[in-house]
């Protein structure tokens, strides 16, 4: 029986990322071998946690023996469990795809690692703790080796996308953090749970600020229009793999974060109304702004960023199915958008200026990356049989039974516009002839098995949709069910307050 | 005068808030945008500090003395937070120069301005 | 076998050429004597005919050119077959109560794209451009024919001939009963007669004769001949439709005769049209008359 | 009782009915005889009356109507519509240039006899003749044509390799498509 | 145990992915897989069934289920019988072009998708089927790689557009009936108020006339038709537009039932006879053969539409007749076109001349199904439009049936062109050594020739199951003859008296002439001509080609002046433009992001009254 506790999401990447050097210097490989298996561990460990899990049996992980409210705890719920387990799933693969990471010098591989491991710590750990102020902590883990791995790259303009990053991801935290300070003088809690059962003895204009001022920080992290400048410069710069980290952890994150806030802790009305406009704007000016992108890094970012909406969307309906939808849309987007930038990095690895333009006849040069590309085009899009039909189809069947039928009409021509670009994409990778014959490098094995992987998961899940359901609609109770939640972290509390 | 120390305390953490934001919206010199940074933190960790403090509270500390005057003993945690807040505040920054310098290699200028390769 | 139908199809499509071949020498005859002219004699069709099929020679450029004419001859003896030619069964009811009016509409069409085929095969472009012609203008007059017919068959709700016969008895004319569209068919009739000014398609001084340009000898006499049945039966068709058909042979040729002379007459001092102003004229006035022929039948039944 | 010859005479005095009444003409009008045509068909002298009318194209016609004066350039053509007609054909010859070469006995690039290049049916004498003497030329045609003799077709088909040597003597660069007569 | 239908899709699924394999290894084992796949499946479909099969499952949470209803039989029995004889002709007609494992890979796919469609008696698998169908078409129509940005996206477009009008058409019967079963929503759908089951009803119309090219929607048919390789198109036009003219039936025969929606069948009715009219009158203005048929695609579903629309009994007899029809007729002659383009290199009706000599066969065909598709008696297209007519005068639709009626005369015109141009005419030295086109090709061709002239007598051979399907659809006892036509008023065409006398007449007078003078009768060749006595050089092509109907042109310019194409391309350009704007909030200035933030929080502040309703 392998120990299976929360805590090693945080302790194990966090300790192999300081040791990293160390073991580096004991012998090289290791640099990429140990955090392979971190991973490897964790995407156990999840995979253990997630058979046990019920929406009502979370595992909840004092640190350091301190008791909630007084201490850090961290929340291992069906939802969180879920978002986290998908994270440590993701970082493995992401890590089997880079592992012979572009032969690049000892620094390079030994910052990029660390790096991941960071982020994915940071992640996981916005996911999983139960603690405001522990979040946030979290969430400037992950930015910060966010801002560096953007930077990783020499050549590119890759510091610049990571200013700007970091500029936003400034404002982002300092506001977070002015939230944090505000909440804490009226709740006099940093326990996300007892901030919860607080919360209705602030006074409602206080409430709506710190809300507002948590809004705009998440919301940053969240790809939310107009907080979304830095997206395709960070996601169009970075590492290949780190685009997929972004897509796949970093903004999951963030809308984890944003979603917590607004259901755990804020019982605003006005919220729900706020997330689905930002959301529906959001959506439309990211994919409208895709459709005229000529490089396909930047289309992929804003096509990401357009997901996001989507998924704002689904959460702001505030209903079992809008929820479940948006879940499944994490799932999907994760999925799908890591490998569609994993295929990207190796298309856009062979062309000269990365254009879309340049890419004509790739089908025949680089087969199995470009079908692999047109899968995720075609999932994306929601193309049934791929597993982005079924999460756009539960996103409108949420819709339409909040009759929003405007949002649904709003969605559906925002797809049209996404078929529009991916599919100009996929008719040059395919039906063009190769413009000139340059010398292609070939995916390496483990990155093809990588991208061969999140194939399989996108068809087998759109064919069978159910083998992931099950999952997602536990994780929907456990977000919806907040008196359950702090219940669990705080026995007794909400009846000693109330 | 207690009030008046309050509110200034309170005024100057807004104050160098509002500072550092107008230096990283206006100041078209990245250092600078970078000191503007550091100065809006400043700002919020002096508010959050601000806020913890009691006039002529005690340190947090339990001992008998502070226990018959718990009520004015200052509130423990702004404290921890605000290092825990500055350490990041300080790796942010150290990030920040770090590609302010990758920057000025890369575009020969610290004009703000002058970097906008990635766009649209 | 059913040989008094046969025997009824042969005396019916002899009779109808007979009159049309007539019909046609005095037309010629009109035209001559209206002109100052004494004018060949009335028979002068069948000696043109007999002609042509006395010919010893004859030349095609391929299947369709010689199937052309077969097409025609076809078409224009189908549709005779299934109009009533006299009233209440007096004469050979042929297949009278085989088709309806829709029917006939499309048979009339089958012989006109035979001919047009078997002209496009000679490669000559004078029969080419006659043909792209011909289409064209037909396209113009189906208009308002269609308007009228349609105006016809909506108010008394018959598509069949006999019906319309019939109903004519009790009724009388459906020329008075419904005179917009008996105006619009007359006028769609006269292009459909491709008498002048609407000769457009045959022009013979600017196409050479148009589509049968190069249709010589037998081919040319049957093409003749079915253009003479052809006539006839358009004829005895509008006679049945809009003046209550013919309950004697007599009263057949006279109707047909007086509505033969229409475009004829009309022919003789008109000039000619362009195609696309002759289909601007059919798109025009025969077509309003068309529709208030609708309107009216329309206000007829409801 | 009629005998299976008289029976064919019958048949053919018929045919010839039909095709003495029956005349299509193409008038090949290059020359200035071509502007006597109109008033022969028009009402003054109508020869629509003896069945003659004109035709558009050689498949169709039964005369070919040479008025005039044919160049060495021009009668290629002449031979190739004529060549073109069904049978049985006619040709008259319109005018004295068709007989002889009239005014243009002794041009450079006009032929002197046309009978020597198709057979002709009719003369019309005159420069240029008048409506009446083409009427009365029709008429003798006609004639010809119910007494069987006019049966210039036939002698060109059987003649055909005297016919075309003398065209080939003018025309010099003989590029006419292979017809097979 | 396996069941029958899910046994056909797997058949079909694995067609697809087999004769990938086979053609990466050799094109010869290739083609026999693709034949002998969609051979085997469409014999499965008519002889493996134990009726009625049924096949009912969960996915995701939804009630699924599969069966095929005696109204669906007649579309999945029209794509079983096309499909495999248009692949049987690709065998041939796509012989040494590339990638061809993705072709045939794409073109089960789209079968599959069909049939599907058909045996889909719910909404969630309806859907899937159709997406199925849609992207594997788009693969098929740009798969040649031309025009691929024009043609393919707006394929995709519009396609998009529909299939997302069906979705959220169909979210919403989910919403409002709690069920995706296609029978659970005809029975409660009566029950849902007015403004919603208008909004279902127009949402799933749009939907489906898009695949069935009616007019404001058709843009994509043109180009997506003639640019997919003609194998296809016969059933790209043939039997996959007729998925949508299966849903509108279902749309307004069974859903839109209750009498109160009049308006929009009169509207459908409507723009389908504009549809026809106006693609009447495209396809008379084309030039190449592909482009010209893919017009009169678009006017022949237009009838089709209108049949449906109408909704009586006759007309709907009408529509599906005619949808059968159009799918061997038009599956027929782009076949036809097909073999011209492989065996000249072009469809240009400006440069292919003469053909007929060299191609009788495809001649022969072309002809039958130009004949069929002028609806001239006595082939099967007559039979089609004679039941239309009826059925729109015995429902008083008067002006409708002058519409199209006008179309169907100005048919004549593309239709004499496209024989003109192609086969008759003067012919070409350049293809004096054309061949007949090979036998895979021919046979399919000819046996919808026969098909066409049997129907043209026997058409009772389709009602039998036409009327067996619209006991489906509410019309219980359908009167049909074998060969007698029957209107609303008693009226009636003989068809058997129709092709006696006209076979009869036709046999006598072609002994006739072709006895008379036999021997001095003689070919001669379409370069002697009587062209004034000129003489054509060898190169001289006289034929009359270009501005064919220029004088027609002329006649309905008013009309022609504003395109469909080009009012979308305007507002494409305009969106683009807008589109482009909007990129340029993300101007590249880090301070300017900062600022936005800024300003976004001091928005929210602003706003927060009105948000949170303080």
């Amino acid at each position: 029986m392998v120990i299976a506790d929360p805590i090693y999401y945080i302790v194990l990447p966090l300790l192999t990322a300081f040791l990293l050097p160390l073991f580096g210097k004991l012998y090289k490989p290791l640099i990429g071998i140990i955090p392979g298996f971190v991973f490897l561990f964790l995407a156990y460990m999840s995979v253990i946690l997630m058979i046990d899990i019920r929406p009502d049996n979370p595992i909840i992980t004092k640190i350091a023996g301190w008791t909630p409210p007084f201490g850090i705890n961290l929340v291992f719920s069906s939802f969180s469990g879920f978002i986290a387990s998908l994270i440590s799933i993701m970082g493995f693969l992401i890590w089997a795809y880079s592992y012979k990471f572009k032969k690049v010098g000892f620094d390079d591989s030994l910052k990029y690692f660390i790096l991941l491991l960071l982020v994915v710590t940071g992640s996981i750990g916005i996911v999983l703790t139960g603690d405001i102020f522990n979040l946030f902590v979290f969430l400037e883990i992950t930015g910060i080796s966010a801002y560096a791995l953007t930077a990783l790259y020499r050549g590119r303009d890759g510091a610049e996308a990571a200013f700007k990053f970091l500029l936003i991801g400034a404002f982002a935290s300092s506001m977070i953090l002015l939230a944090i300070i505000l909440l804490y003088t009226q709740v006099g809690t940093l326990n996300m749970a007892e901030i919860s059962v607080r919360m209705h003895e602030v006074d409602l204009k206080i409430k709506v600020l710190i809300f507002i001022l948590f809004f705009v920080g998440f919301g940053i992290e969240a790809e939310m229009f107009p907080l979304n400048g830095w997206v395709p410069d960070a996601y169009s710069q970075a590492p290949g793999p780190i685009a997929a980290v972004f897509a796949g952890m970093v903004a999951k994150a963030g809308i984890y974060a944003l979603v917590r806030i607004i259901y755990l802790m804020f019982d605003l009305e006005g919220a729900f109304h706020l997330l689905l406009i930002m959301g529906v704007i959001t959506m439309i000016i990211a994919e409208v702004v895709a459709l005229r992108q000529e490089a396909l890094r930047r289309m992929l970012a804003y096509s990401s960023i357009g997901q996001m909406g989507l998924i704002m969307i689904a959460f702001s309906f505030n209903t079992e199915q809008g929820v479940f939808a948006a879940i499944f849309l994490m799932f999907n987007h994760a999925i799908i958008k890591s490998l569609l930038f994993l295929t990207t990095s190796f298309l856009v690895y062979n062309t000269k200026t990365k254009l879309i333009s340049d890419l004509d006849g790739f089908g025949k040069k680089m087969p199995l990356v470009s079908l692999l590309f047109g899968l995720g085009a075609f999932a994306i899009v929601g193309l049934p049989p791929f597993s982005g039909f079924w999460s756009k189809l539960y996103v409108l069947i949420a819709a339409a039974n909040q009759h929003m039928e405007v949002i649904i009409a709003l969605i559906l021509s925002v797809s049209v516009v996404e078929i529009i670009y991916y599919f100009k994409v996929i008719s040059r990778l395919y039906f063009r002839k190769a413009s000139e014959e340059i010398p292609i490098q070939k995916p390496s094995l483990n990155s093809s098995i990588v991208m061969i992987v999140l194939g399989l998961i996108i068809i087998s899940v759109g064919v069978y949709p159910d083998l992931i359901t099950g999952l997602i609609e536990n994780a929907t109770t456990s977000l919806l069910n907040k008196d359950l939640y702090i219940e669990k972290i705080l026995p007794g509390l909400a009846e000693i307050i109330n | 005068m207690q009030d008046f120390l309050t509110y200034g305390i309170y005024g100057t953490a807004i104050f160098l808030m509002l500072l550092g934001v107008y230096a990283v919206l206006v100041k078209r010199n990245l250092i600078k945008i970078v000191i503007g940074l550091s100065i809006l933190d400043s700002g919020l960790h002096l508010l959050f500090v601000a806020i913890g403090f009691i006039s002529g509270g005690t340190a947090p500390i339990f001992s008998p003395m502070a226990i018959e005057s718990a009520n004015k003993m200052v509130d423990p945690v702004p404290q921890a937070l605000v290092l825990t807040a500055i350490v990041i505040g300080f790796g942010v920054t150290a990030v920040a120069l770090a590609l302010v310098i990758r920057l000025y290699r890369h575009h020969n200028t610290i004009n703000i301005d002058e970097i906008k390769n990635l766009k649209w | 076998m059913n040989w008094s139908l046969i025997l009824g199809i042969t005396i019916t499509i002899i009779t109808a050429f007979t009159v049309g071949m007539f019909y046609g020498g005095i037309s010629r005859k009109v035209t001559a004597r209206i002109q100052n002219r004494v004018g060949p004699p009335i028979w002068q069709n069948f000696l043109d005919v007999l002609k042509l099929y006395s010919k010893e020679s004859a030349i095609h450029h391929g299947w369709m050119q010689h199937l052309g004419p077969l097409w025609a001859i076809t078409a224009s003896t189908a549709t005779l077959m299934f109009v009533p030619i006299l009233n209440n069964g007096q004469f050979y009811q042929n297949l009278n109560f085989s088709g309806d009016l829709i029917f006939l509409m499309y048979m009339m069409v089958f012989g006109q794209l035979g001919m047009a085929l078997g002209a496009g095969q000679t490669g000559n472009p004078n029969s080419a451009i006659g043909v792209s012609r011909g289409l064209s203008q037909m396209v113009g007059y189906k208009v308002p024919w269609l308007l009228a017919l349609v105006a016809i068959m909506v108010q008394y709700k018959a598509t069949s001939i006999t019906g319309l016969i019939e109903l004519q008895n009790q009724i009388g004319w459906l020329m008075f009963a419904s005179p917009f569209a008996f105006i619009a068919g007359l006028l769609a009739f006269i292009g459909m007669m491709h008498y002048s000014p609407f000769d457009i398609v045959f022009a013979p001084s600017e196409l050479a004769s148009g589509p049968p340009s190069e249709f010589g000898g037998k081919y040319l006499g049957l093409m003749m001949t079915s253009g003479s049945i052809f006539t006839f039966a358009k004829l005895v068709l509008f006679v049945d439709v809009f003046l209550g058909g013919a309950s004697n042979i007599l009263e057949l040729l006279l109707k047909t005769f007086v509505i033969y002379m229409i475009p004829v007459i009309y022919g003789i001092v008109s000039p000619r049209y362009r195609t696309e102003q002759s289909i601007r004229y059919f798109w025009g006035w025969p077509t309003f008359f068309g529709v208030i022929g609708m309107l009216y039948a329309w206000y007829m039944i409801s | 009782m009629i005998e299976k010859k008289d029976s064919l005479a019958i048949g053919e005095y018929i045919k010839n009915f039909a095709r003495k009444h029956s005349l299509f003409v193409l008038a090949y009008g290059t020359g200035c005889g071509a502007i006597e045509i109109p008033p022969t068909m028009t009402s003054r002298y109508d020869a629509e009356r003896f069945g003659i009318r004109g035709a558009a194209t050689p498949r169709q016609a039964d005369v070919l109507l040479i008025t005039g004066y044919l160049a060495t350039k021009t009668l290629k053509r002449v031979i190739r519509v004529y060549e073109q007609m069904q049978d049985p054909k006619y040709v008259i010859g319109f005018g004295s240039c068709t007989i002889n070469g009239g005014m243009y006995w002794d041009s450079y690039n006009t032929i002197n006899s046309l009978d020597k290049y198709i057979p002709v049916d009719v003369f019309i004498n005159g420069c240029m003749p008048r409506p009446e003497a083409v009427i009365s030329g029709f008429v003798k045609l006609q004639e010809y044509i119910q007494e069987g003799k006019a049966d210039g077709w036939r002698k060109y088909q059987n003649n055909i390799e005297e016919y075309r040597e003398n065209q080939k003597r003018i025309i010099k660069n003989w590029r006419m498509p292979d017809y097979n007569l | 145990m396996m069941n029958s239908l899910f046994l056909l899709l797997f058949i079909l699924f694995g067609s697809a992915i087999l004769s990938y394999i086979g053609h990466r290894i050799s094109e010869t084992l290739g083609n026999i897989i693709v034949v002998v796949g969609a051979f085997s499946a469409s014999i499965w479909f008519f002889v493996g069934f134990e009726t009625p099969a049924e096949f009912s499952y969960k996915i995701a949470d939804f009630d699924a289920l599969w069966s095929f209803s005696s109204y669906s039989w007649i579309f999945a029995a029209l794509v079983s019988i096309l499909s495999p004889l248009a692949l049987l002709y690709s065998t041939s007609y796509m012989k040494g072009k590339e990638r061809l494992g993705t072709f045939y890979f794409n073109f089960f796919l789209s079968i599959l998708g069909m049939i599907g469609i058909t045996m889909s008696q719910d909404f969630i698998s309806l859907f899937i089927f159709w997406e199925i169908m849609t992207w594997s078409s788009y693969l098929i129509v740009i798969y040649l790689g031309k025009d691929v940005e024009k043609v393919g996206i707006k394929y995709m477009i519009f396609s998009a557009i529909g299939a997302y009008a069906l979705l959220m058409g169909i979210v919403l019967i989910n919403r409002e009936v709690g069920s995706l079963l296609i029978e659970d929503a005809f029975a409660y759908f009566p029950q849902i108020q007015f403004s919603t089951q208008l909004l279902i009803g127009i949402l799933l119309l749009i939907g489906f006339s898009i695949k069935s090219a009616m007019m404001p929607l058709h843009v994509w048919a043109p180009g997506a038709y003639s640019n997919s390789p003609m194998s296809y198109t016969a059933v790209f036009s043939g039997a996959l537009s007729k998925m949508g003219i299966y849903g509108l039936g279902l749309v307004f025969i069974r859903l839109l039932s209750s009498g109160e929606f009049t308006l929009i069948n009169e509207i459908f009715a409507w723009a389908g006879a504009i549809t026809t009219l106006m693609a009447t009158f495209y396809a008379i203005i084309q030039d190449d053969a592909k482009k010209l048929l893919a017009y009169s695609s678009i006017g022949q579903l237009g009838y089709i539409i209108v049949g449906v629309a109408i909704g009586t009994e006759l007309s709907i007899m009408a529509a599906i007749y005619l949808a059968i029809l159009h799918a061997a007729f038009k599956g027929n002659l782009f076949m036809a076109i097909g073999a011209v383009e492989k065996q000249t290199g072009s469809t240009d009706m400006t440069l292919v001349t003469g053909l007929i000599r060299k191609m009788p066969l495809t001649f022969f065909s072309t002809l039958v199904s130009i004949i069929a598709l002028a609806a001239v008696p006595p082939l099967g297209g007559f039979v089609g439009k004679w039941m239309l007519y009826q059925s729109l005068l015995a429902s008083e639709h008067f002006f409708l049936i002058i519409v199209i009626f006008t179309a169907s005369t100005a048919a004549f015109l593309y239709s004499f062109k496209i024989l003109y141009s192609l086969f008759l005419g003067q012919e070409e030295p350049e293809f004096k050594n054309i061949k007949e086109a090979p036998l895979p090709m021919l046979i399919p061709m000819i046996l919808l020739s026969l098909f066409l002239i049997v129907t043209g007598t026997f058409p009772g051979i389709l009602f039998e199951p036409i009327a067996n399907g619209m006991k489906y659809l509410g019309f219980n006892d359908v009167n049909w003859n074998m060969s007698l036509l029957v209107n609303a008023w008693g009226d009636e065409v003989n068809l058997q008296h129709v092709s006696m006398y006209i076979g009869t007449i036709f046999i006598v007078a072609f002994i006739f002439i072709s006895l008379k003078n036999r021997k001095r009768t003689r070919y001669v060749t379409t370069k002697d001509i009587s062209t004034s006595g000129e003489i054509p050089l060898p190169h001289e092509n006289l034929s009359f080609k270009l501005n064919f109907y220029k004088p027609f042109e002329r006649a309905i310019s008013p009309v022609m002046k504003k395109t469909m194409d080009s009012i979308y391309d305007e507002i494409g350009n305009g969106l683009n433009a807008l589109f482009q704007f909007i990129r340029y909030i993300y101007s590249g200035n880090g301070q300017g992001y900062a600022l936005y933030v800024i300003i976004f929080f001091v928005l929210l502040l602003l706003l927060k009254n009105q948000i949170f309703g303080l």
